[in-house]
């Protein structure tokens, strides 16, 4: 079971390793986009660990929630709220329980998806960070080790998108020139889920 | 290009306080953040509000349009950068008198899913809300996929135009239909000669070189279509007309009102030379001028350039736009 | 910085095509050299007439400014030269309404003797005139020296002050008084960071690095009193408060009027991080701040910089001050 | 006696001069000045020679008034508008007259002079265009080669000038470095008088 405790050392995780990554994010950005993306994460990512205290101990919704309004009150960006709108979508299907089973993570990550989808009217196949969440969903289903099947779902689909055009947000107006880049979007989730799983 | 600035990260936050402290008969901050503007004097129960919110850095755009006649409130982001949704949330409420409200404001991305999430954030206030967006710019993306196009200074006149109608009592669906139909009567197009300054990224938005000019180029240095030595001025009003014409069918009779827009550091004087070629070809063409807005009402700080926004107006928006409005930046009386 | 310009030479008169293209309610060109603005529809008959006049490059000031409640008439120069003397003469014949014209104008030698010689030229129209200068720039001479000062942004406020007391009916006695009035309740002092171009010499008015700015600088350039290191906000505003302060005694009770004026490329987001010190220092002063003035009210084209202009009210300006007036760049309701 | 004709064909040549002396009073002026004065006295020579056409042959004045307008017409900065204004009153002590002896030039001179000091506010010893016209109306008192006397006039002037500080105008802020530089009204003078009575 994956209780606050554990979503709380994660976040300890993921901001050491957004401080890392700073740089590499926003330049993966600023080549397509306005080279912003290492400023949301490491944003969201410092204001989600202090407020780890206030993750209240029996409700893995809540405690989700409340990293869900750190994103939202400090990284306004495209990236910044839709991480948010999965964060809250995931926050409603586990609300007012204390931990969840690792086997309904896959679900967890489907709804945050859908409602990002919904959020962002992108679709999948426009190679955003949808696509790295879709590739989770897939590859958890009956994963023997679901976070070494995270990071490599990641990793797998930043790489099969990287040929493809860019076509949705600030990127799309350069679309031919994000051939054989990757998207910013979908580096940040394989670097995030790296580090919420500590399998770097 | 220098600034005058204290420290970066406290640019937004100064700049509405001197902005308060100077027209506190038109604005009042409000929301936790204090990054809301809403009118000084709210509007009368039961008007229907209107709520706009963007990044800073584009005044009198999106700020300095609240007022009577014109916007309720409006959510600031850092510039160039997006509100939050919860400052958008703080915008709404201050907007709400209980009639519902308009979210009125530019496709761009992080605004639109942050203005989406305000919504469902004031759902549980029990306040209504709909939605247009302006998507004006004609060089952003073809007219097949006019959807995805930028919104610029389109917004002024979506932004009057709703606000007057917001003020003559029209209910949230007729309001919202109103700005709808202003807003897809607008098209425009802009273009760059130099860039400005982030405060927070101390380096310009874009490198030109000292002869060149970019066609099409978006107010935060998005690229155009074209870039080029730098034209005469009439061979740039002609191309720019041109680029408009080409997007909406301008017939003999119609009736238009047409905004020369300075990005910032391009003086009155240049607009007005370029003025004489617009109305020659709005001339030529049959349609009737009406009202025209020549001088700064969407900028990107001091970016030197022109955007020029048609707006073809039937009776309903010509009466909406000529009715009286008021602001620290614009009155019409 | 770039322009947008067709020939130089036809610079000021195609700006000037286009302005009275773009606002004919407002400006209507007159004299055999089509150099002289005039009102669209003439002051009442007997009303106190007041030209001014001065090089282009300024706009509002100086033609932008004609209209009900201010101006009645304007000669317009090349940019940065003074209009002739016959040009001068068509716009105080334009702006004679039988009961005299005050001729109300920034201390430059070129415009004085012009305007000197154009009172002359108009004599023979039996046309009576009469002369206010405005000489408000603290930092160009000594106060010993006030009368050798420049005439700045100081001349909005006398334009509007004695617009409305013309405007009012007071004879030309009357306005020629509270004209001087204004104009010696006026100070100003500017800061600029990045020249202009003039058109006609293509190549910019005075040289600064990237991290200066010249502390007193003349809108053409003229020398100033210190040039460094540009400065953070706050430190500019305080040395400005300070030279308009050691000028001009504020006590607790006065009320003044207080323009942030953009020298044209300096965005109005800077104005209004400034306007939190100058408030500051007018609160701290015990002074009542009355209308201010923060925007683009006379400028030098692209130059990038501020001043401050500072007008100490008695009840007879602060109520003319406040009286409605019309022009395409400034409405007071 | 010097006649309309006189004046025509010293109007052709004051054209000639300044055509060359462009660049040179540009200059001179542009030290401490805005640098237009060759833009002045050349505009104000064409259109002065444009109009010989139009002097009436028995009023020299009238001819003289002609001359004035010409440069209140072209050229509007200070000096343009000082010549004319001295022109101006030069054409009023002759109005209706055919001729002027040259005896009478001196006091045409000191007309002039008066009235460009009402009309500027400049005094005597302010290091102007005035103190070169003053210093001419001395020297042609009995003078037996006026022309001449006028000429070295001028060029004393201007040189005993020279190491004065600039009193008036633009220059009076840059009076320190004005000392040792010509003022460049003077140096204009002295290039007219030179074109007029044609003593090079
Ligand atoms: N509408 C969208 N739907 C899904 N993902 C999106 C969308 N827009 C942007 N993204 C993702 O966000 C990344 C860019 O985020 P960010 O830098 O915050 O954008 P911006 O600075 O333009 O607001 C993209 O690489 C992409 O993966
Ligand atoms: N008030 C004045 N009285 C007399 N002479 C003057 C005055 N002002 C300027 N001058 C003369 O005119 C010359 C400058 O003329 P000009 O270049 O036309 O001035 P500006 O360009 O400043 O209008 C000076 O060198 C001086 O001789
Ligand atoms: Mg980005
Ligand atoms: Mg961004
Ligand atoms: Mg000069
Ligand atoms: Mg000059």
């Amino acid at each position: 079971m994956i209780g606050v405790d554990d979503l709380r050392a994660a976040a300890a995780r993921l901001k050491d390793a957004m401080e890392q990554e700073f740089d590499a994010l926003n330049a993966a950005d600023g080549k397509l986009g306005d080279g912003d993306l290492g400023v949301t994460m490491r944003s969201g990512a410092r204001e989600v660990a202090a407020r780890t205290d206030q993750m209240p101990d029996d409700d893995f919704g809540m405690a989700l929630m409340n990293a869900a309004q750190a994103f939202t009150k400090v990284s306004s960006s495209s990236y910044g709220t839709l991480l948010a709108t999965g964060l809250m979508a995931a926050a409603k299907e586990t609300r007012g329980k204390a931990s969840v089973e690792p086997s309904k993570v896959a679900a967890l990550i489907a709804a945050a998806r859908d409602k990002m989808m919904a959020r962002g009217k992108a679709e999948l196949g426009n190679k955003t960070v949808l696509d790295s969440l879709h590739a989770m969903v897939g590859a958890l289903e009956g994963a023997d080790d679901p976070a070494a099947a995270a990071v490599t779902a990641c990793r797998d689909a930043q790489q099969a998108f990287r040929d493809k055009p860019a076509q949705i947000g600030r990127a799309r107006i350069f679309a031919e020139k994000s051939v054989g880049m990757d998207d910013p979007g979908m580096l940040a989730m394989t670097r995030i889920v790296e580090a919420v799983t500590g399998r770097k | 290009m220098k600034k005058i600035l204290n420290d970066p990260e406290s640019y937004v936050d100064e700049m509405l306080d001197g902005l308060c402290a100077a027209h506190p008969e038109f604005y009042r901050l409000v929301g936790e953040d204090k990054r809301a503007v809403a009118r000084a004097t709210p509007g009368a129960e039961g008007k229907v509000g209107i709520v706009t919110g963007g990044g800073s850095g584009h005044l009198p755009v999106f700020t300095g349009y609240v007022g009577p006649g014109l916007l309720d409130a409006c959510a600031i982001g850092q510039v160039f950068a997006s509100p939050s949704a919860e400052q958008m949330a703080d915008a709404i409420r201050a907007a709400d008198r209980g009639a519902g409200v308009l979210r009125l404001y530019g496709n761009y991305g992080g605004d639109v899913m942050n203005f989406d999430m305000a919504g469902d954030l004031v759902e549980m206030d029990d306040i209504e809300t709909t939605t247009v967006l302006l998507a004006d710019d004609v060089a952003s993306a073809p007219p097949e996929e006019a959807d995805k196009r930028r919104g610029v200074a389109g917004m002024v006149y979506a932004f009057k135009i709703a606000g007057a109608a917001a003020e003559a009592g029209k209910d949230l669906t007729d309001v919202t239909r109103i700005a709808q139909k202003a807003a897809d009567a607008c098209r425009s197009v802009g273009a760059a000669l130099s860039p400005c300054t982030v405060p927070q990224a101390g380096k310009p938005t874009f490198e030109i070189a000292e002869d060149e000019m970019e066609m099409g180029m978006g107010i935060h240095g998005e690229p155009g279509v074209w870039r080029d030595k730098l034209k005469p001025a009439d061979e740039i009003a002609e191309e720019m007309m041109d680029r408009l014409l080409a997007d909406i069918e301008v017939a003999s009779g119609d009736r238009v009102s047409i905004m020369v827009n300075s990005l910032g550091a391009t003086p009155p004087e240049e607009l007005y030379i370029l003025y004489r070629i617009v109305k020659k070809r709005l001339d030529g063409a049959g349609a009737d001028i009406v009202m025209p807005l020549v001088g700064r009402y969407a900028t990107s700080m001091e970016m030197a350039g022109v955007s020029f926004t048609l707006c073809k107006l039937d009776e309903e928006l010509e009466g909406y736009l000529k009715a009286p409005c008021d602001c620290a930046f614009w009155t019409v009386k």
